[in-house]
């Protein structure tokens, strides 16, 4: 009955490519069975909801591509490699605390710039947990294995920055206990004004269910908007106040906005091989733009000794934008 | 080998074969001096099942009983399986029913 | 004339498999049809024996040369085959 | 201490709830995808994580983990496992690899789904742990097998069955698609944490990782072991949920779900576990029975984690009981009988001295499922092997996808349902009983059989079914692992006695 078959060199539909696969090829691509049959994702359910949701929000998006398959990593992360890299990150980030919690660090900072960190650094773990929802959104709705999984690892690194902004609020609270720290976050997330833009965005974001414009809204609007002010402006601000420990962490979070800022742009590109895209993908950006301009606005605002944050923010998350050919 | 346990309303972890395997088995029986403790070699992996629903391991014993510093969460390197709930500490994790 | 597949449970097999018979042929060619699937192969024969074809949950097997169109079986209903 | 412990800050980091104000609560959690319909709004900030881990605790363990697991796979390649373990072992790994490694992934899209709809902010947390332990599991168990896809063709179905109509894989992805694709968050979370993980995959996973011990095959020893201990931490997502529907009124409903979910992953690992457990491993490896793994694993394990909680066994204990003596003998006699549409060469596993260790562990085995193998051993010695495999398919139940089997003379049996209109077969009363609780879910599935009679599949005899399966193009057809020497010794007992 059975027929002498060759043995392969890799996977079959690895073999069409020259070269010997690489690790992230092996184990990455190719992965999304459900992808198959473009009208029935699934053996059961078929006129489920969730056979609906994924042929409207996946199958059927305005975005197309004939090999979405085709997409690659920039920075060709596996699952063990991104521990790696992670872990090594976070050593150096334990470093940064103990060494400064050592120096006693958080007993020098002044109290106007510990009023800051209550209003703009603290409740920060909220926008985190919107970015680390709508990054797992993504992952579960992409329509290729290697766009998955880097929403998968964006997705985990903004648990790794909640995590250590949690971590911060304890730490603040114990130097400076009347300041509300760990007690005013949720207060101040949904009421303060400093924070509405990006609350409006990122919940308006995370009910936007076609992929492909969840993924502008997030990766090309949203995302970018919140590391500008949060990373860098913050940063700065935490500069000019003798907060070193802040513009170090802020550095350290940077990688971790690269990374995702080159996928992004992989990913974009990829979308932009078909030229019928353009036109939509721009629209996204324009219609996404307010939002993530108004919310640098209503943040920058309140940065102390920072008063050109929000032109440097708006302006930097254009230029990411204009790098991407979508001007919004 | 028997599939039912000699021990009443058994807890405790589920651990592949090695050293820490060997030192964990040892730390049940100093950190629940009051129950009985029964270790099952299978081969690849050791059953450590502690007898009345609950079954304490802390970091200190296990350290003397590895003679190195060991951080709580390593323990899941080690760890496929256990039975009962979990409670996770960093200097003590605790099964129980 | 139409091809109609049953399922077929013979006894001391361990498997019901699907057997495809005519609406014009009797118990006997359902029975042999059956056997050709499963004596031999799955089942030791028993030479001299009749095999005889029941409905799955009935008593009485069908007279011999009931036909299938007559039978009222449908499609992948399941039969039962057994050495008298 | 300079640097806090993680119960410090913990509950710092999972308090994230907060009150939408551009969108409603039922916008920004459907109900179809967060599921826990009727539960109290203000139930979801009590959900406490059993299994607590950090981020940077995470990272760090989990890079000790890959960094134990693929050293093995390289000291171990010198061992050159391919050529030197039992053929049967490595039919062993070409259905493990070909089963499991693409559905452990897609349950990385089952976490990334809790992380986005769960309703309550800790499990939110520890499921992105849960999504990047499955990729894990998806990506180390392509790199393994790729390995081998150079020495033989039969290893591309690691990557390529979830893609076939390959019989098993029809199966596979039925399962995997109803427990974990398309059920709303705390649903899927009773199916795939609490059933699956909880309770199945450690029979797979640390049960069949001390044969491999055994086979001498140390690197899948460890490699499944290892991936059990990231299950071991995310099943603990589904228990605290449980609670929360038992003690807000909805018990039954619980109990249901983790009764259709208990059954199905229970006939899964019939083929799965069952059959390479008692049938593939070497003898010599061959120490523990599947139902002995059960006995051990679920009927007490698992059941006491049922217990604890309030639940009670399913209603079909008696059933499931019997079923785990018997069900996957069946299924080892229909795998092996059409071993032309396997992906890996099934062992027979029935030798004279594994029939007496068959009998020792499932007394009245020879009498029964022995009886066919005589018959399948006669053909083999009297070289018809033209008759060893069957010229017609097995009828296949509409809800496992497996061949409907029984022990012979005695359970063998078709468990019927015509439902608007078309007729619909089972494997089992819990089967129909699965099936008929919720028939829109299930009516629209055609399995291999429908097609076939359905014209789905040209030319409509065995070749062409072979052909619509995979075999001959994805990878070669199933043959006997051990190129039939095992009718060896039966071939001498017919000399001697003759």
């Amino acid at each position: 009955m059975s027929t002498p078959m060759k043995p392969l060199k890799t996977w079959s539909h690895l073999t069409a490519r020259r070269r010997k696969p690489s690790e992230y090829e092996i184990v990455s691509t190719n992965l999304h069975w459900h992808t198959r049959d473009a009208e029935q994702p699934w053996e059961v359910g078929h006129n489920g909801f969730m056979a609906d949701f994924y042929r409207k929000y996946r199958n059927q998006s305005p975005i197309t591509h004939s090999d979405w398959g085709g997409f690659r990593d920039p920075d060709e992360l596996v699952y063990r490699t991104y521990n790696i890299l992670q872990d090594g990150q976070e050593t150096y980030v334990d470093g940064l605390l103990d060494q400064h919690n050592e120096e006693g660090h958080d007993r020098g900072l002044p109290p106007e710039w510990t009023a800051s960190l209550l209003q703009l650094y603290t409740p920060s773990r909220y926008l985190l947990h919107t970015i680390q929802m709508a990054s797992a959104y993504l992952m579960h709705m992409s329509p290729a294995s290697t766009i998955s999984n880097c929403a998968a690892f964006q997705a985990a690194d903004s648990l790794r920055w909640l995590s250590r902004v949690a971590y911060r609020t304890v730490e603040l609270a114990k130097t400076h206990p009347d300041v509300g720290f760990g007690e005013r976050e949720r207060e101040l997330w949904e009421d303060h004004p400093s924070w509405q833009g990006f609350r409006e965005l990122m919940e308006r974001q995370l009910t936007t269910f076609d992929w492909a414009e969840a993924f502008v809204a997030l990766n090309v609007v949203a995302k970018p908007a919140a590391d500008e002010v949060l990373l860098r402006q913050l940063g700065i601000s935490a500069r000019r106040n003798g907060d070193t420990l802040h513009a170090l962490l802020t550095e350290a979070a940077w990688r971790d906005t690269e990374r995702s800022r080159r996928w992004t742009v992989a990913l974009v590109n990829h979308m932009l091989e078909e030229e019928s895209n353009r036109e939509q993908l721009t629209s996204w950006v324009r219609k996404w733009q307010p939002l993530g301009v108004a919310a640098i606005e209503a943040y920058a605002a309140g940065l102390p000794e920072n008063d050109e944050g929000a032109q440097q923010a708006v302006g930097a998350v254009k230029s990411f934008q204009r790098q991407l050919g979508l001007e919004g | 080998m028997s599939a039912t346990s000699s021990v009443s309303r058994p807890v405790g972890p589920i651990l592949q074969s090695g050293d820490v395997a060997e030192a964990v088995a040892d730390a049940a029986k100093v950190d629940n001096p009051d129950s009985n403790v029964e270790v099952r070699d299978h081969g690849a992996y050791v059953r450590v099942e502690v007898d009345g629903g609950e079954c304490v391991l802390r970091r200190a014993t296990i350290e003397e009983e590895l003679g190195r510093p060991f951080k709580m969460s390593e323990l899941e390197i080690i760890m496929s399986s256990f039975t009962g709930r979990i409670d996770t500490g960093n200097d003590e994790i605790r099964f129980y029913r | 004339m139409a091809t109609i597949p049953l399922a077929a449970n013979f006894d001391g097999d361990f498997v019901l498999k699907l057997v495809p018979v005519d609406s014009e042929n009797t118990m006997d060619d359902v029975a042999a049809a059956a056997a050709a699937n499963s004596v031999g192969i799955h089942v030791a024969d028993q030479p001299g024996r009749t095999l005889r074809v029941k409905k799955q949950g009935t008593d009485t097997p069908y007279a011999r040369d009931t036909t299938v169109a007559d039978s009222g079986l449908e499609p992948t209903e399941c039969i039962e085959i057994y050495f008298e | 201490m300079a640097l806090m412990e993680r119960s410090e800050w913990y509950d710092v980091a999972r308090d994230t709830e907060w009150t939408p104000r551009y969108v409603t609560w039922e916008e920004l959690f459907p109900p179809e995808l967060s599921g826990g319909e009727g539960l109290p709004d203000d139930v979801w900030r009590t959900y406490d994580e059993p299994y607590k881990i950090s981020y940077r605790e995470y990272v760090d363990v989990q890079r000790q983990k890959d960094a134990g697991a693929y050293s093995v796979q390289a000291a171990l390649e010198r061992a050159d496992i391919y050529n030197n373990a039992d053929p049967a072992w490595i039919s062993i790994l070409k259905e493990h690899y070909g089963a499991v490694a693409l559905v452990e992934y897609g349950a990385a899209l089952q976490e990334a789904r809790f992380a986005r709809w769960c309703k309550a902010p800790g499990l939110r947390n520890m499921a992105v742990f849960g999504m990047l332990d499955e990729m894990r599991h998806g990506q180390i168990q392509l790199y393994f097998p790729h390995e081998y896809v150079k020495k033989d063709r039969q290893f591309e179905w690691s990557h390529a069955s979830m893609f076939s109509n390959n019989w098993v894989s029809l199966g596979a992805r039925h399962f995997f698609d109803d427990m974990l694709m398309t059920r709303d968050m705390v649903s899927t979370s009773f199916c795939a944490n609490f059933s699956f993980e909880t309770g199945f995959t450690n029979l797979q996973f640390i049960g069949l990782s001390g044969d491999a011990a055994n086979s001498g095959d140390y690197t899948f020893s460890k490699l499944i072991q290892s991936i059990q201990t990231d299950e071991a931490r995310h099943a603990q997502l589904g228990t605290p949920l449980l609670q929360m529907m038992i003690e807000n009124g909805q018990r039954d409903k619980a109990q249901k779900e983790i009764d259709i979910s208990f059954w199905r992953s229970y006939r899964l690992f019939t083929i799965l576990s069952g059959i390479p457990m008692d049938y593939y491993v070497p003898l010599e490896a061959r120490h523990t029975s599947f139902k002995e793994f059960m006995e051990e694993w679920i009927v007490t394990q698992f059941m006491r984690e049922l217990e604890d909680l309030g639940l009670s066994k399913p209603w079909y204990w008696d059933i499931f009981m019997r079923d785990i003596s018997e069900h996957h003998h069946g299924q080892q006699l229909g795998t092996y009988s059409w071993r032309p549409t396997l992906w890996w060469n099934p062992a027979a596993g029935v030798s004279p001295e594994e029939r007496d260790w068959l009998e020792e562990k499932y007394p009245g085995w020879n009498d029964t499922f022995g009886k066919v193998w005589d018959v399948m051993i006669d053909n083999f010695v009297n070289g018809r092997t033209e008759k060893t495999v069957p010229g017609t398919l097995p009828m296949i139940c509409n809800l496992s996808q497996l061949p409907i089997v029984g022990t012979p003379s005695q359970t063998l049996r078709d468990t019927s349902v015509v439902y608007k209109g078309r007729r619909y077969h089972f494997a089992s009363e819990v089967d129909k009983w699965i099936f008929e609780d919720n028939p829109e879910r299930y009516r629209y599935q055609k399995n291999l059989v429908d097609r076939f009679l359905g014209g789905d599949i040209e030319p409509a005899d065995l070749g062409g079914v072979l052909e619509y399966m995979g075999l001959g193009s994805i990878g070669p057809s199933g043959d006997d692992a051990h190129g039939y020497s095992w009718v060896e010794s039966y071939r001498k007992q017919l000399a001697d006695a003759g």
